[in-house]
């Protein structure tokens, strides 16, 4: 187990490596740079010149791509142009915000998704089924936004149930991770739903039912333990892009996650910060699938046994 | 013969799928007596309604498309029909027990054998968890296999010995009725002999009525006491196994065992019936095995055969009997 | 000896019936089969025939981006279905009208990143060894991008029209198209007649464009209709931070976004354009569904 | 019959939508369709709070409580303010965001003051200062004025401050025309000019030339020194994009203020913005959608101040583009521009027309005759120039809902009179960089509210040939020559009188067409006190308090 692991880990660093490569291309690419924000309108031309002097902006891509990865290999992420904080302090300091949100966005999608996809599945091709395929493809088609700001308006303004914005406690993260799970319920239903048909046939269903278990225990017990494994790989995909995806709720409640710390930094062609907060996140996102990986061990154990061999 | 140790009575038992292609009448109204230490056969080709019949006795026929038209299944007294969900999960299990044909898929893989065999018993006895866990090990035992692998998954098991904790889980609350749906038809012959065998001896041991589910003739010879031949869902030919094997009376019978090769005369060519089996959606009037009958005449075609019958024990459907003379080509031993 | 010709003319009857169900009639078949699936179909042949409609019934120059100051901001009535916007426009014409640009992004979208993923991922899948891991793993790389990211680097580096905005939305989802791909091919790449087609001499090429591609086309066709709707939800993202189709076009995206600090007293000018994606989306995404079941035989009853 | 049963299930799914969308909507007692007049204040306020216009153009809807203060009031201890743009970094004399400045005016302190109620210049770590010659200012320090981090604030400050400052980006222009700093003892200190500066005076109020500690620059390393005022409140902590918290500095030299801990809350969207004052969450909501200001004008525990800001909207015409070299292109479209609709549009009748380079709010203001709106006359003037059926050209903007709006107007009415425009709105970086001197962009919509730094750097910038926002790259040796000598006469008439003129002359020239004075709104809890006017973009929030009982 533990090798299969490792493997994994190490297969990282050439990941990371050509991520920090791609993104620091990208955002360097982009026309206008850091200087043309901070500069605002009160500094001369030539001062805007000796300030890119000083900041090596002027220096061919590839000297400045080798200083920033001189850094990186040494762990240290440098400094956010902009704000001139510690690229790393600063992502700590947004990164509770964001696994709060995608960890509930999740459970709310699991939520919505699971119950719907059995649903679907155990009553196939009838008005039920496409029903809640239908209740479960609201959520990917609306907009984020328009959703988020009906949320605020009807349940933290009008009822007053919920705060409209911040991260304080956890009622706060109940409206934002509503607007992000139903989004996410989609996917992960019509996993739940096409692995449920294919466990549904199954014979080990009817030995269950022949022992008198009863239909509501075959389909969430026997059934459903057997239609796990693909539903938790689409849940932890899915954990992985709410990290960094989910800008919209981000903006929409204030909510201060890393997917507008990333934004913002693109906006301020603040490559440091952009580079490093992707990395961090592609790093976390591939932590938490490969710890989904190893989950799937407890869930079925023919996957442990290979394992083990 | 009414008699106390009678246990399942099913009488004009019709079962049909009702699909987008068309109804599919599976089962045509059959009549089946079960007793206690007895053990029946039913035989058959694929399709003849076989597994739907004992799908109908745990009421487990899948409810779109299949629909129980008509008939009476009765279980100590009580029509199981009339019985709500609750009272019929009770019973499954309890009073009849049911296993299926491939071991390889019968058991849950992400659950371990014990867990499986313990939560029958949990089910229909108040025991603690723990406590069904031993009794699970104990059943293990009894099948041949050594208690502490229960915590085993079912793919360390292999194929005899999966279809072994079938069996101790089908008989984990000593079930008055065992239903075996070709439990031997996916293990090679070595091991499909001890998997009868082991059946024999629990049926002894437990005073339970078996039914037996095959299309293997050697099998039904092995294990049964009395057999019953089915077609296009009726019972053709129903009596014990002296009455079917040696006074055989029905053709379609008759054209089973002559499409069994003959150990004695290795030349003899085989004579398999011609044909197919008919169209459950649109079944053929008259008798249903007349067109593929060598001795259908008019009468066949078009009137629906009645049983009839020869002895206190053995029934016959065929209207060839009408003319006292007529007999089949297998002669009496 | 009637009895044999009896039996031969039904199972002639028999086997006349399933040559005609050659494999695209019993897709449909098993379509039509599932309600949603029929009702996403109609919707969106309503949707794509009004769009072809509107652009000649309406005049773009007039009733599309002409701003009318003294009808700003009407609420829904007889004379504006669906109200008018802050300039004055009715916003039912610039739905109607709107429809292609929505649609053709979550087409044009779709068919870029079929194009690129789909073709990288039949390659992976079927070249395997190294070939298969560069690609795959170059995949990881992009996938661990955000999508909106992507798009946002891209649209900003070349500029915001529709055509970049096109590209950078089918970009963004090129390897998920890669993924799917490979694993299509990878399914039917082990079979029986893909050794034969070899065994026959048949080249790479020629196993890897007539045998494989065709027979993988239904997971990749199924992921196509899923994307369009994600297409259209990313353009409209993309609107909403600033980067979508410009003004005064009036794809459905950008209408929403501008529409949004008016939500609270005019929230009919959020509606309706976001009903309308919603159905859009909601419609194609149900026929994705419905030809994924059609086409997996395990999911057939 | 299932076809049926599906149909329906979506239909009421629809329908919901409508309902919810419905009822977030329905408690609209609002505005409805906005007259086009141009009346600064179109609110119907239908609750009957009083509309008072305490200064020139700056309107109030609502009244804060009296409240009655004695030695044991309790005052609530945290006040949350909500900024339209977040606060970008604490590096005082580089930063030149609005947020980051009012944050500075709460940190630290200048010589001079901008007191922007009464509109004149008070006296702030300066006792005294009085101007000896044309190039010698000297100042009178305050006695016992304490850093944050507890040194004496004294001359030597002022000098490390200057010559610090000197080159440091948003300082530097303002420090330029400073030649020396000298100490006269520890409490005076005398600036030599390089020339005579008129505006010397504005700058030293201006929010990157507070006076740091040279002590903390010391000792400290840059980051931290910079956190070191003398200001009436501290850094506490910065959660970047989140909140930034500041809390009472305790002997501030003019006494510790009544609210513990001010918290400035980035909330990115409009909309959520104002609803957390509704539901109480913040104290102050600045910049609230245009749309809803009628939610505050009518709640009656909110205030609105709505306060003509010191930018001025408007369109540059690039000089080096074909055809807008050619001045009566250019008039062309001076007089296409419909402001009152633009206004009506954009701002919900919320904004003033302005038709001057100059801002009202400087003393050298004077009414010009600019070109009026006049579709035909602009034909004809297109006709003239040689371009009877138009042309077709591209208006950039960068990607905020003002600028937007703003640039699909101009399209539109330029449209009237047959110029062809697209539309390019880009994210700010590629814009700045796009639209710097010497750019290539054809029309750029643009704000410019560098009047609150004296009337010279209000005009020099854009408009002199090296200016440092000289965006529509205009070279004119007349206009350069003008904005120096009024830069240098000492006799106020004279310097009045080449102002005059400059204006009416870059008016004609028709490369800077302005369109409206903004407005900053501001909504606020009633019970809040001592709300001050702002000074451009950033606001003086060192006297808000609210009382608890």
């Amino acid at each position: 187990m533990y090798k299969y692991i490792i493997k994994r880990l190490l297969l990282l660093i050439p990941i990371m490596l050509a991520v920090s490569f791609i993104v620091f291309f990208i955002t360097d690419l982009a026309p206008g740079d850091v200087v043309d924000i901070i500069s605002g309108t009160e500094m001369s031309v030539e001062d805007k010149e000796k300030l890119r002097e000083e900041m090596g902006l002027n220096d061919p891509f590839v000297i400045r791509y080798f200083r920033y990865m001189s850094g990186l290999v040494r762990g240290d992420l440098g400094i956010s142009l902009v704000t001139k904080k510690d690229v790393f302090q600063v992502y700590i300091s947004r990164l509770p915000a964001t696994l709060k949100l995608a960890t509930a966005g999740t459970v709310v999608a699991l939520s919505i998704a699971i119950p719907l996809g059995i649903t679907a599945a155990v009553h196939q091709n009838s008005w039920r089924d496409s029903g809640s395929m239908v209740l479960g493809l609201l959520g990917l088609s609306i907009p984020t936004f328009w959703l988020g700001l009906l949320m605020i308006i009807i349940f933290s303004l009008k009822l007053g149930w919920f705060p409209s914005i911040g991260n304080e406690g956890l009622i706060s993260v109940v409206l934002p991770a509503i607007t992000v799970g139903s989004g996410q319920a989609a996917l992960t239903m019509r996993t739940t739903r096409s692995s449920m048909l294919e466990v549904i046939r199954q014979d080990y269903l009817r030995t269950a039912r022949a022992k008198g278990v009863s239909e509501k225990v075959v389909i969430r017990k026997h059934a459903l333990k057997n239609a796990l494994i693909p539903i938790l790989t689409v849940a932890g995909n899915q954990f992985g892009i709410a990290m960094g995806g989910a800008v919209m709720t981000e903006t929409v409640f204030a909510w201060p996650g890393i997917g507008r710390l990333i934004i913002d930094s693109i906006n301020n062609r603040d490559t440091q910060m952009v580079t490093g907060a992707i990395i961090l996140t592609t790093m976390l996102s591939s932590v938490v699938i490969l710890l989904i990986d190893i989950a799937y061990a407890f869930v079925d154990p023919r996957i442990k046994a290979r394992y083990t061999k | 013969m009414k008699d106390n140790d009678l246990i399942i009575n099913i009488e004009n038992l019709i079962v049909h799928y009702e699909t987008e292609e068309g109804t599919v009448r599976a089962v045509n109204g059959i009549d089946l007596k079960m007793k206690k230490k007895r053990s029946i056969g039913l035989v058959g080709e694929t399709g003849a309604g076989k597994t739907t019949t004992a799908l109908a006795m745990l009421r487990l026929i899948p409810d779109p498309p299949g629909v129980i038209k008509n008939g009476v299944i009765v279980l100590n007294g009580e029509n199981i029909l009339d019985k709500s969900v609750k009272e019929m999960e009770n019973i499954r299990g309890k009073d009849i027990s049911m296993i299926f044909q491939d071991p390889m898929t019968a058991l849950n893989p992400v659950f371990t054998v014990g867990e499986q065999i313990a939560e029958s018993i949990m089910l229909h006895e108040d025991v603690s968890k723990k406590e069904a866990y031993e009794r699970a090990k104990e059943l293990l035992e009894m099948v041949g296999i050594s208690g502490n692998r229960a915590n085993e998954y079912p793919h360390q098991f292999s194929g005899g010995m999966r279809q072994r904790a079938i069996i101790a889980i089908a008989l984990a609350c000593q079930p008055k009725v065992l239903i075996a749906d070709e439990p031997t038809t996916a293990l090679d012959v070595t091991i499909q002999a001890q998997v009868l065998e082991l059946i024999n001896d629990l049926m002894e041991k437990h005073e339970t009525a078996l039914l037996m589910i095959t299309h293997d003739l050697g099998v039904v010879a092995e294990v049964c006491d009395e057999v019953a031949v089915m077609y296009a869902g009726r019972i053709v030919e129903k009596g014990s196994l002296e009455d079917v094997f040696n006074r055989t009376k029905h053709p379609y019978t008759e054209g089973l065992f002559n499409s069994l090769p003959n150990i004695k005369d290795r030349k003899a060519k085989l004579k398999p019936i011609p044909g197919l089996m008919p169209d459950p959606t649109n079944l053929p009037i008259g008798c249903a095995f007349s067109p593929r009958c060598p001795y259908a005449n008019d009468i066949c075609r078009e009137q629906k055969p009645v049983p009839r019958w020869i002895s206190s024990t053995h029934m016959v459907e065929c209207s060839a009997y009408d003319d006292p003379s007529f007999h089949i080509a297998r002669r009496e031993k | 000896m009637d009895k044999t010709n009896v039996v031969t003319k039904s199972s002639v009857a028999a086997s006349r019936k399933y040559k005609k169900n050659s494999q695209l009639y019993e897709i449909w078949r098993n379509f039509r089969k599932n309600k949603g699936a029929v009702l996403g179909l109609t919707v969106l042949s309503i949707i794509i025939i009004t769009s072809i409609i509107a652009n000649f019934v309406i005049d773009y120059e007039t009733q599309i981006i002409r701003q009318v100051v003294p009808e700003r901001l009407q609420r829904p009535s007889w004379k504006h279905p669906f109200g008018t916007d802050q300039y004055g426009r009715d916003i039912l014409l610039r739905i109607l009208y709107g429809s292609r640009y929505s649609l053709s992004v979550g087409i044009v979208a779709v068919m870029v990143s079929l194009a690129i993923g789909g073709v990288m991922g039949v390659i992976a899948g079927y070249m395997g060894g190294i070939i298969e891991n560069i690609i795959m793993r170059s995949c990881d790389v992009f996938a661990s991008i955000p999508a909106l990211l992507l798009a946002i680097c891209i649209t900003t580096a070349f500029g915001a029209n529709t055509l970049i905005l096109m590209i950078s939305v089918g970009v963004a989802s090129v390897p998920a198209f890669a993924r799917v791909a490979r694993a299509a091919v990878m399914t039917v790449r082990d079979n029986e007649y893909i050794e034969a087609a070899r065994a026959a001499g048949a080249t790479r090429m020629r196993i890897m464009f007539t045998h494989i591609l065709p027979n993988c086309m239904a997971p990749i066709m199924v992921q196509t209709t899923m994307r369009v709707g994600s297409a259209i939800i990313t353009a409209s993202s993309l609107s909403f931070l600033g980067l979508g189709v410009p003004p005064p076009a009036p794809e459905w995206g950008s209408m929403l976004s501008e529409g949004r600090s008016f939500i609270r007293d005019y929230s009919y000018m959020t509606m309706f354009p976001g009903l309308a994606i919603v159905i859009t989306v909601l419609a194609i995404n149900l026929i994705g569904d419905g030809l994924r079941d059609a086409m997996d035989p395990k999911l057939k009853r | 019959m299932n076809n049926k049963k599906a149909l329906a299930l979506i239909l009421c799914i629809c329908l919901t939508f409508v309902f919810l969308a419905g009822c977030s909507g329905s408690q609209s007692t609002g505005a409805g369709s906005t007259s086009t007049g141009s009346d600064t204040n179109n609110l119907e306020t239908s609750s009957e709070k009083p509309v008072t216009e305490i200064k020139k153009g700056v309107i109030v809807t609502g009244k804060a409580v009296d409240v009655k203060e004695d030695e044991n009031t309790v005052y609530q201890k945290r006040i949350t303010i909500a900024p339209a743009l977040d606060f970008t970094s604490m590096d005082v004399q580089n930063e030149a965001g609005g947020t980051a400045k009012s944050v500075f005016f709460l940190v630290f302190n200048n010589l001079v003051e901008y007191d922007t109620m009464n509109s004149k210049i008070v006296s702030g770590l300066a006792e005294s200062w009085e101007q000896i010659s044309d190039t010698l200012w000297e100042f009178k320090l305050r006695q016992g004025v304490k850093f944050h981090d507890g040194s004496d604030f004294t001359a030597k400050d002022v000098k490390f401050t200057i010559e610090r400052g000197k080159n440091q980006s948003a300082a530097k222009s303002k420090f330029n025309t400073i030649e020396e700093v000298i100490i006269v003892d520890d409490y005076t200190v005398q600036l030599k000019l390089t020339a005579p500066d008129n505006d010397i005076i504005y700058k030293l109020c201006e929010a990157n030339t507070v006076m740091l500690s040279s002590n903390a620059f010391a000792t400290l390393p840059e980051e931290e020194a910079n956190k070191i005022g003398t200001g009436p409140y501290k850094y506490n902590e910065w959660v970047q994009g989140d909140y930034l918290s500041l809390i009472r500095f305790d002997d501030y030299w003019e006494g510790a203020k009544k609210t513990e801990e001010i918290v400035i809350r980035h909330i990115p969207e409009a909309s959520s913005r104002l609803i957390a004052l509704q539901t109480g969450e913040i104290e102050i909501c600045i910049d609230p959608p245009a749309v809803d200001l009628h939610y505050v004008a009518e709640d009656k525990n909110l205030v609105l101040w709505q306060i003509p800001s010191t930018n001025i909207r408007h369109i540059i015409l690039n000089l080096n583009v074909e055809p807008f070299n050619n001045k009566l292109v250019r008039q062309a479209v001076a007089h296409a521009i419909n402001r009152e609709d633009l206004i009506a549009i954009v701002y919900e009748g919320n904004a003033t027309p302005h038709y001057n380079v100059m801002h009202t709010i400087s003393e050298f203001y004077v009414d010009v005759d600019c070109p009026e709106f006049n579709p035909e006359k602009a034909k004809a003037l297109l006709a003239e120039a040689g371009y009877p059926n138009g042309f077709k050209t591209t208006i950039y903007s960068s990607s905020g809902t003002v600028q937007k709006a703003v640039a699909s107007v101009i399209q539109a009415q330029l449209k009237e009179i047959g110029i062809d425009v697209e539309i390019q709105s880009l994210e700010t970086a590629t814009f700045n960089a796009g639209v710097a001197p010497g750019g290539t962009y054809p029309i750029a919509v643009d704000g410019w509210g560098g009047h609150t730094i004296g009337p010279d750097n209000a005009l020099r910038s854009p408009f002199h040939s090296d200016g440092n926002i000289n965006r529509s790259n205009i070279k004119d040796k007349k206009v350069d020559e003008m904005i120096d000598a009024a830069l240098s006469t000492s006799n106020y008439e004279e310097r009045a009188k080449i102002y005059a003129e400059l204006q009416q002359y870059l008016i004609n020239n028709c490369n800077w067409i302005p369109l409206a004075i903004e407005q900053i709104n501001v909504g606020m809890k009633a019970e809040l006190q001592g709300f001050e006017l702002p000074l451009g973009l950033h606001h003086h929030l060192r006297n808000i308090y609210i009382v608890e009982k």
